[in-house]
């Protein structure tokens, strides 16, 4: 699926744009298209990703969790174990060769639980640039570990003290940085939303995940899999995945977005499979947002930091308007659950973004037969959420650490 | 009479006309109301209407919060058409819509450019609508008579701002630096190379906005620009010591 | 280099365990016998690594410290981009892996910092096994994190009241319950320390970490790097990584101990390098240990919870004694300057253990040519060092973070 | 005269012997004074001293904590020699060293050895040195005709037990169950079978230990073993109730 010469998607994405960026919006399209066309680009981002990161990563064949749940076999793709701890250095990384090949100094991100910024921050350490992470005070309240590293690799975290003060406020603030220092700054979009060339640039970068994960499935089990779930925030480490299966028609390519206290409660993040979102243009682009009649953009709510957005990836519209993408959701508390499952089951940890993806494929795994199987894109970690997983879960032991550490600080 | 029109028989008489800024809602209505009466009766020769909208890409801290604050108040895009008409039927300067381009999106183009055709205003500012993404709206300004106001960049390349000069109608918004609005702009060789381009590239009159905060700041621009926008200035100045302080503010700007 | 018959490196090492012991150390001896006489287990073992940790781990060419520094080019082994974080999972699968085959239904670990605790709860998850942590009182009120970690995938953690309460007293209280459940139970012992045959064991799956490493090198530098350089807690990573350049008569190897607040203040876990220790036998086995002039053991001390023991591997003390592998430490601030400076060059955290490694090479690669190799072994992540890391350096938005957080789980 | 013509002698007058067991320096040297005469007054064939390690593996929670704390008050392995000097001298029934290896290894083992010889030290429990790894130590235990306790447990095969049986003097320390000391051991089938295959393994003399707490416990294995080992139990009667309790329990324990 590729965009059009306006950046669009069907009728969505392009790129609605302030003038001061147009010029720099071009040149980043050149470059792209550029990289694009360039095998040498491709082989450079490759080694990269394989001396810094982990790539390729593993498929890892879940058989507790498959015989559990007696239906298909499930496979986790393993982005979790990349360099930061989620598919956030994908992007990141492919990103910072253009930034180098277009002699830009500095870079600056948005960044929600702190997962892209944590990214950026050390993509910009690697390459030597000038780094600054928008993120909203809210969050940068809630996830201080991924402050205080981002810090610590150099980059200056900005609290963004409007709106909501969450990403969107977050993403608003870098765009005005942009603006402000357009010449010598790339503005390293965290997911495949945005302006055009991001939606499809950022996905590009993503597809290394079905790239490998083709493979691996049929190296490891002989076929293609019946069925492949991520979750979706802005949309990327699906798209990633998704983007290889797009055309091997027997895959059915499932979606899960952020039910929150369920999707009747209006404290979702449910863009795509509600009825609560309308189309909209917003942040640049044009897509499904939660927003009110007269266009403002509402509050969102899920227990995963990543996935509360008002807006979503425009390929991910149009793929869902095209019925190539099927788009569930699964509440916190399945959510938590599904966690709490996969850990028990298989030692891994997944973040609370990627149990979604868990939570969506559990409710349906059980009805296929264990002759086929399916994918689940673990897109991160949870261990660097032990803030937000431990008070989710209401760990009383953690409770009383944090207490006496404080205590002790107060001192 | 067409927005340029207005616009030109206004420069026939001032060497230099001026634009004000109000975002509706913030502080209130009711201030909006007393801030325009200040800046009509001081001379202003026109208005442009910020309709608050939730992300306010383009603007800087000030005109951002006070967005938030106008939308935290309660204030609705209908309220802004029905204070808008009435604006619009008061005064005989020119009023113009600035906002984001969702709130036209969401309302349906093609209403709302009939709702302000029918209140009477004269153009719309959407800095976030390129002219590659507003083809509809653009045919639809044309049919409804309501200018489209483009906008220049110091990063606009000259080829970039023959384009946007074909699409425009009314006026250019030259915007004088890189960055959002609210912040003082130096006005040095770089600028006046600018906004000879500018002027190179259109026969429209050419407004200038961003950071113009002073009477010097117009002064320099007599000669350069048909028209200085003053934005967050009047703003903080209402935040500052009441809407009774535009007039005066305005009338020293002259 | 291989143990004899009765477990010893030269004078060192040996199995000393209490009779109740003798017939499962039999038992274990035959079966570690059998599998490295079996191609089909390292087989095994290999495909394990690769598709549930992420085996083979990057060597990342760290080319903004080597310009630095001016010296050799530095290239570092990334074993923090194992599941779990950090080198101990290679261990804990191989062990894994053998349990299955002995038949064995369940496994006790010691923990320190809770690396090892944290891969063997992991590992007891995946091979669904019972799972009993000891880790020392102090230990579980300092890294509460891992022991959240480590109950959310089922595993039983047990603080241990006695003695310093820290990894030596878990050891002592591991054996306790072996000795008591020694039929179903088999002891993960988590470093190339404890009764042989451990120290060989531990050695032999760590040993896929030089091997990876021999290859890298040859692919990106061409030849054999000069130096390389580990940390040595109980020394399983260091001789992990050591193992495959035993042979290379070029490669120089470093061992780097916990120079904690100096070698002269008796505050630090230097056994090798320091008149300190002397030889001894303890927990099974004999090496150089911190010791008093009656045997009893000491407090040691080290930023880095991982490198805080008395004791060291029986294998390194012979390569100590037979030149073949050279040992300096680094001091607690040291340690800080390096994890800092690494950070901000090259985006990469490492353990505060991984560190003095880094500290220790930085002290003399300066001296090496730009056409000479290095390799530094990063034998874990130090984002799971947090709660540490953010302490030692002191950071007063981490304490006010940690002091709002208290106050709000006080209310 | 050796340990095992000791023991042997004294069990021609009683049908099972008693080895009791103190930490030394645990809570004190005076108290464990006091406690090995009431021990001996009471008719004690045999006491194990135990010298303080800091990591004594295969002891429970009771002796563990003793140890730890006898090392905190300071007790060396000099004081224990001393103390143990006297002891011998006082009371002629034998006294045996049990410690971990590590402390004679740090000493010396020939001048450890040496130095027990001199003061009439008659064995040596080292539970953590199996004889694989005891070479010298047994040369030198042989030399020193201090008997070296070689240690039985239920997971010995019968082979294993031969091969213990060939290096063990004095008698053999059968542990009854699996586990560190200080718990109460089940007196099952299974563990008649286990001193049955103790029996047959070895002619020495068989002491039983590990939770053996009552008068009960001992009247069990009369006929099946030489010697009853009494541990924790007196530790934490001196605990409770202090020296002077341990005379009348001990008393009463046949
Ligand atoms: C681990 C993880 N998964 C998923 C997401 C959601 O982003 P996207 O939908 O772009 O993959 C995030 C965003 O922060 C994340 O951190
Ligand atoms: C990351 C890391 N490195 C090193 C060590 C030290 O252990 P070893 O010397 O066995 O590698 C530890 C121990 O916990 C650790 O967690």
């Amino acid at each position: 699926m590729n965009q059009d010469k306006n950046g669009f998607f069907g009728k969505w994405g392009g790129a609605y744009i302030p003038e001061v960026l147009y010029q720099t919006f071009q040149e980043l399209k050149e470059e792209y298209a550029r990289c694009r066309r360039d095998p040498a680009f491709w082989e450079e981002y490759l080694s990269l990703m394989s001396t810094y990161s982990c790539r390729p990563t593993p498929l890892t064949h879940a058989e507790n969790l498959s015989r559990h749940f007696g239906g298909a076999q499930i496979y986790i793709k393993r982005e979790d174990l990349n360099h930061t701890g989620a598919h956030k250095a994908n992007n990141v990384m492919g990103q910072g060769l253009l930034v180098k090949r277009m002699g830009k100094k500095r870079v600056i991100a948005e960044t929600g639980a702190g997962q892209h910024g944590m990214a950026t921050a050390t993509m910009a350490a690697k390459f030597g640039l000038k780094c600054t992470i928008y993120m909203g005070e809210e969050d940068v309240l809630r996830q201080r570990p991924n402050v205080f590293w981002m810090e610590k690799m150099g980059a200056t975290v900005v609290p963004v003290k409007d709106g909501s003060r969450t990403l969107k406020d977050a993403i608003n603030e870098a765009f005005r940085d942009w603006v402000t220092n357009v010449d010598e700054t790339h503005y390293v979009f965290g997911t495949a939303c945005g302006p055009s060339p991001f939606p499809e640039m950022v996905s590009w970068f993503q597809s290394i995940i079905g790239i490998e994960a083709a493979d691996q499935i049929m190296k490891y089990h002989g076929r293609m899999p019946k069925k492949v779930y991520a979750c979706v925030g802005g949309g990327s480490n699906a798209m990633g995945i998704f983007k290889r299966f797009l055309d091997e028609k027997e895959v059915e390519l499932v979606g899960v977005e952020a039910g929150g206290h369920g999707a009747d409660s209006g404290l979702h993040a449910i863009r795509l499979s509600s009825p609560d979102a309308s189309p909209g243009v917003a942040q640049g682009y044009k897509t499904m947002f939660l927003q009110d009649d007269d266009g403002q953009m509402k509050q969102t709510h899920s227990v995963a930091a990543g996935l509360d957005y008002v807006g979503v990836s425009p390929i991910l519209t149009a793929l869902c308007e095209s019925d190539q993408v099927r788009f569930e959701s699964a509440t916190d508390d399945e959510v938590m659950q599904a966690l709490d499952l996969t850990m028990k089951q298989e030692g891994i940890i997944p973040a609370l973004e990627s149990s979604h993806a868990f939570a969506g494929a559990f409710k349906e795994v059980g009805t296929l037969s264990p002759d086929d199987a399916i994918i689940i894109n673990q897109s991160g970690r949870g261990d660097k959420d032990i803030f937000t997983i431990a008070h989710a879960f209401g760990d009383p032991s953690w409770k009383k650490f944090i207490i006496d550490r404080g205590i002790e600080y107060s001192k | 009479m067409h927005l340029e029109q207005q616009l030109r028989s206004r420069l026939e008489r001032k060497d230099i006309l001026l634009m004000t800024h109000i975002v509706l809602g913030y502080p209130s209505l009711a201030v909006n109301r007393e801030v325009i009466r200040q800046m009509v009766e001081n001379g202003v020769d026109c208005i442009e209407m910020q309709i608050p909208f939730s992300e306010p890409m383009a603007d800087g801290p000030v005109i951002l919060k006070a967005n938030q604050d106008a939308l935290a108040n309660g204030t609705r895009v209908e309220d802004c058409f029905q204070f808008a008409a009435e604006m619009a039927e008061e005064y005989e300067i020119p009023f113009l819509f600035m906002t984001y381009y969702n709130i036209i999106f969401k309302y349906g183009e093609e209403d709302f450019f009939k709702r302000a055709a029918e209140i009477g205003i004269r153009g719309f500012i959407i800095p976030d609508l390129p002219p590659e993404m507003g083809k509809s709206f653009l045919a639809l300004a044309d049919q409804y008579q309501i200018a489209p106001i483009l906008i220049f960049a110091p990063t606009s390349t000259d080829e970039r701002m023959q384009e946007l000069a074909d699409y425009g109608r009314g006026f250019i918004y030259c915007v004088a630096r890189r960055g959002v609005t609210g912040k003082k702009s130096e006005f040095g060789i770089d600028f006046i190379d600018y906004l000879k381009r500018c002027r190179a590239a259109t026969t429209l009159p050419l407004a200038v906005g961003f950071g113009i905060q002073s009477k010097e700041d117009i002064e320099a621009l007599k000669g350069k620009a048909d028209m200085a926008v003053i934005g967050s200035r009047t703003i903080k100045l209402v935040e500052a010591e009441g809407a009774e302080a535009v007039g005066p503010f305005i009338a020293g700007l002259r």
